[in-house]
């Protein structure tokens, strides 16, 4: 019935608020309770307190290049406070805030992009994939997992996002088709933020919206206002219920814009006029949401105050407990590329201690 | 006891398996409700429903990236790829996430999943189904590469393979698919991975193979009956990981090497194993050791195909001169 | 305009012809002249007997396994028909009706199917890419040769097929989709036969129709009745129009049937009933043809007898030249793989000629 | 003559190329408005236009598979790859068709393009940004693989690829990108395609590597100056077709052989290389072949990557080991 009402071809976009946190669609507003709302609200907010710190730290040379979230949290937050516990998240490589949201520590989140695979070693009943570096291949993966947990009866939804860019790749094409043909409960979110790296939207594909993309798999598609985090929410609520009917996977097309550099190797003054940039600001997923709570009187200024001063401290603490790991061991490298190490590998590495041994002082 | 081919092996294994572990799942192209191109998954989707039996779209990429997901999300995923020249499309999978699931996690997620596929030519047949691609799986760190040459190490290997939680890629010579019926024991066992064969002891050359190319060289071995030359004949089997310390240990005794396979010569498993040798024997080398191999070129179509594959001929004459090397 | 009239959510068909060959769609019957009308369907006869002789001559053991195109004439002849000799062909497997009609020759046909890499040498000017094995990948190549059309400024518009089965593969999503992005001056044809091997349509993917696949695309898209040369020849005349414009692309889905097993190594009787199959021989679009040419005067049984005649004795003496071939010759292994053959191939060609003068009588 | 970065190198080639030949067209992801995420191709879109020089979705196949059908109908593609990891979703179109394509039609059509990758570890970079992947090219036929290690060879090579009429995979070292300069040329000039260069000649033992890894050499090389061995060392080159000429006089003068590259062992440049040299050079053999490579695991993230990667003290000393065997 929800999807039924919107036709990708028309570019209609679902929103719930405004861009001043307004509730313009009533009836579609969300039911949410205040300490959900809170703790999403509170999660975007570290996203953001974290993604700008780690910005600073790799100008300083202390952390990898990675691939900032700001402008895109609210795409992110909605669908995963929509979702169980027990549902799967399959990132793509820009999904921090989710991540943060359905159960990877902000430890993790910076140990990964400090250069350690620590970082993807997820806590017990987290169900997050690694962040996923080639483009298009996690939306396979998701495709499996609802798979199995369809055949196994586990009840499981599975969230997989992927980019505008992304969305010209074969691998994506081949799963959410997958996903149609066997009727999985899979949400593929589309997080458009406009470009792929310096190439813009319009250059990925001539469709006019990537939610009617949907067709071609005969799925639903859904264009969503992607810096509203409530219709982000609703929409996501909706697709959880058909995709736990039995009714297969659901497309979703969250428009929104990344505030950053593609990753901090990138320049985006050199394919993005500054206009833009501001305009998208004035849309800021985490203003927006904060105006809501406002008005709901759920939230003021000094709340925020001792938020941010609170998560700063917990980002810095957190770097600095990261950043005294620095370089790991030999046996992390050797010993996880399989269950039992095969004898010619054991072999290298016993030599390359070897080498270690004789060579010190060379 | 039951004797099987090759083939039938596999689908006696598959059936087997499935029946003890419900978390077992075959699928590809066809490979459900046909039971596979060759049929060696014939009969199985009538026995466990289409849930466990499934064919897919046409999309390498979605069937090997599925299993990823399968095999995290619980399941043991076997993968069938219709031929291992249509393995491409799908390569992405393998390469940058079959291969490194494991380690990427530091060990909170593994694969068990199995890719079978039929590989190798001489069965006449048109382009891009007659390759040999043993060194795209064994160049990659995190994968397992196994090749049965008999219905009971197909058995054994398998079964093993299905019981791995780390990924294994099975491919089947199909060459020999149905060439020879062999008693398989009906009991589950396994062959070790990363164990290779001694088929035939002697001291003055060591001969290794696999695959379809084994039954040439044994084919080669027995042509050479009459003259006095002892052959150590070795079945590989297992590719990645290799096993060169059976290797090594047999020309420490031989000090003659000679490997035979399909695959074009540059970077074919031969290089790998010549390099070991030397790494492991080389004053026991009493001659430079042999590549049989295919040239690098293109497999041609049928009509050119006998200018490009080995066979016990070849091989035969190629033991000869490294035995009679002084 | 013409495209316009057609949407392909609702599923409709564009037919000229009914299946007794009766014009039912009079305002869009093509405009063809006799000669052309009369090539084309001799040259689907041709196709068809073609057929028909290489299935025996392989149960004979005298030809490789091939995919036999009977059932799908009318889907190739017609947009054949419709293009100028400049343009392109670039086929899957399954396409020999189309490739005799654009200019291969019988003969080099069967050597393919021999097994001799000759018959994909096609005559100077003959603009043909030989038959495509993997599944998908040569729509990318389409893809190529309409940029190159285009940036070139040659007019030459670029026809590519594929199976209802390879539209789930990544490279048919990334091809078209390339297509798209550049405006490009190519013309994607889905025959639509109902089956990739034994797995049925509704297996490939959920969406309803394979032309609403164009929707993904930002490209028009069209369900044609794929038995009926003269829709196909009109379809085609129009895609071209828009191509040669510099519109873009279009996506036809031709709904068709093989009326012949995959290939000769596959048993069709597993998987599709005798009544489809029965069925389908009635909606024969060698039959149709052939009625509306008699309707139109242009054909009658005597016609019909003596071409019957005259091709089953084209198409035996040239299988008598093709089996005379043979085996091929060393250097044609060898010599093709570079332009200049490097010198450690030379050396492995010298080492094979002398193992065969060493091995002689071994 | 101007001073010129590999990077720089290749920037300007492309440019003269562009300027020479209208047929020559540059794209991939980035590669048009931005010039490339390393800015190789930077000005080419504003000098030669929108349509010679653009922006391409994400989607390796079609980067590659429209390049074949650009090469048969008029133009020379020079493709390029974002990073070497991410040729996978494109290798089904390399190795099935790029490498196929003059063979399959008999040489109707021929594939006069370069695909450029940047390539290698070292760069404390993201997952798959760091691989040695030289053998997945070499190993197929009818592909042929170059690495500059130095502008002058950059730039010799790229003209060598642009002007060849068959296809050419060009590995750009991206560790050395900016690492240091060179006077290059301002006109044409090629560096032949299949022949390597031997940098220092040396009589007691041969020293081959290539790419990054040769700095890394000369380095070692440097570090052993005052040590009594006399070290000949080759820049391979060009991987495909493999110079094996060059490499076999010089162990057949040397006696001693040591391979150094940043790939994986099992089945590494180094492999084949070894297995040449048994080949041509076995009985002026003095001491085992050694190869000097990374680990047979998945390439670590940064904080690891010391324990992976290859250096000059590594090599240094292992080339004493080497020299010092008796
Ligand atoms: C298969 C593959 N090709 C290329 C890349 C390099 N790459 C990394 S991010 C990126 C752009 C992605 O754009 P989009 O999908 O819109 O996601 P966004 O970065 O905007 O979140 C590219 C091309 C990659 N990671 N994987
Ligand atoms: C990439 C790839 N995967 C698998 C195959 C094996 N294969 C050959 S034909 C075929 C079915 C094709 O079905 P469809 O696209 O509907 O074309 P049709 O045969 O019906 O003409 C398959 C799976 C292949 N040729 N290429
Ligand atoms: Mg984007
Ligand atoms: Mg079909």
């Amino acid at each position: 019935m929800f999807f039924e009402k919107y036709d990708p071809l028309k570019k209609e976009m679902f929103s719930v608020l405004d861009k001043d946190g307004k509730v313009i669609n009533k009836e579609e507003e969300p039911d949410i309770d205040n300490d959900t709302l809170l703790h999403m609200y509170k999660t975007m907010v570290l996203a953001r307190v974290a993604d700008i710190k780690a910005l600073q730290y790799q100008r300083q040379g202390r952390m990898l290049t990675f691939a900032p979230v700001q402008g895109q949290e609210a795409a992110q937050i909605g669908p995963m406070a929509a979702s169980d516990k027990k549902d799967w998240l399959v990132p793509a490589f820009r999904e921090a805030a989710a991540m943060l949201y359905k159960g990877a520590t902000l430890k993790q989140n910076y140990l990964y992009w400090f250069g350690n695979e620590r970082g993807s070693h997820f806590d017990e009943g987290v169900n997050i994939l690694p962040v996923n570096v080639p483009i298009g291949s996690q939306i396979n993966h998701a495709a499996g997992i609802a798979y199995a947990s369809k055949i196994l009866k586990k009840g499981e939804v599975v969230f997989t996002y992927i980019g505008d860019g992304g969305t010209s790749h074969g691998e994506f094409h081949e799963g959410v088709n997958f996903g149609g043909v066997y009727d999985l409960p899979m949400i593929t979110i589309i997080q458009n933020n406009q470009y792929a790296i310096s190439t813009p939207r319009a250059q990925a594909t001539k469709a006019d919206t990537l939610a009617q993309k949907a067709i071609a798999y005969g799925i639903p598609g859904i264009l969503v206002d992607g810096n509203d985090v409530l219709a982000m929410y609703r929409v996501s609520q909706e697709a959880l219920k058909r995709a736990r009917a039995g009714e297969g996977p659901t497309l979703i097309e969250a428009f929104t814009y990344r505030l950053g550099p593609h990753t901090t190797s990138d320049d985006p003054s050199i394919y993005r006029k500054d206009e833009e940039v501001e305009e998208w600001k004035q849309k800021d997923p985490v203003d927006r949401f904060r105006k809501y709570l406002t008005n709901k009187k759920l939230w003021n200024k000094d709340k925020e105050e001792a938020l941010q001063k609170e998560l700063k401290k917990v980002v810095a603490d957190t770097f600095k407990e990261v950043e005294k790991t620095g370089q790991y061991e030999l046996d992390e490298v050797y010993d996880y590329n399989y269950e039992t190490m095969p004898k010619d590998l054991k072999k290298q590495k016993e030599d390359y201690l070897n080498y270690l041994k004789e060579s010190e002082g060379e | 006891m039951a004797t099987m081919t090759l083939l039938g092996a596999i689908n006696h294994t598959l059936e087997q398996q499935m029946e003890k572990d419900e978390t077992v799942v075959v699928y590809g192209e066809d490979a459900g409700f046909e039971g596979g191109v060759f049929r060696v998954t014939a009969g199985l989707q009538k026995k466990f429903g289409k849930d466990r039996v499934f064919d897919t779209p046409i999309a390498e990429a979605a069937i090997l990236g599925s299993g990823v997901g399968m095999a995290i999300n619980g399941l043991r995923p076997v993968a069938e790829l219709q031929f291992s020249g249509f393995m491409f499309p799908g390569y992405n999978q393998i390469a940058t996430h079959i291969a490194r699931m494991r380690n990427r996690s530091r060990g909170k997620y593994s694969l068990p999943m199995v890719i079978r596929m039929p590989y190798g030519g001489g069965v006449r047949a048109l382009e891009h189904h007659s390759e040999s691609l043993e060194t795209l799986f064994a160049h990659i760190p995190g994968l397992k590469l196994v090749i049965p040459s008999t219905p009971y190490d197909a058995k054994g290997l398998l079964t093993a393979a299905i019981k791995d939680n780390d990924p294994v890629v099975y491919f089947e010579p199909k060459k020999i698919y149905r060439a020879f019926k062999q008693e398989v024991p009906e009991e589950e066992y396994e062959v070790e991975i990363g164990k290779a064969r001694v088929v035939k002891e002697g001291s003055d050359v060591t001969v290794v193979s696999w695959g379809a190319m084994m039954r040439e060289t044994l084919k080669a071995v027995e042509s050479l009956k009459d003259e006095d030359i002892s052959i150590e004949v070795i079945d590989l089997r297992t590719i990645a990981p290799m096993d060169s310390e059976t290797v090594v240990e047999s020309v420490k005794k031989t000090g003659r090497f000679l490997v035979a396979h399909e695959a074009v010569k540059t970077l074919g498993i031969g290089a790998e194993l010549i390099s070991r040798v030397n790494e492991g024997a080389f004053f026991h080398l009493e001659a430079q050791p042999v590549r049989v191999t295919s040239p690098d070129i293109t497999v041609p179509l049928p009509k050119g195909e006998h200018h490009f594959m080995i066979d016990a001929k070849r091989i035969a004459h190629e033991i000869k001169k490294l035995a009679n090397f002084e």
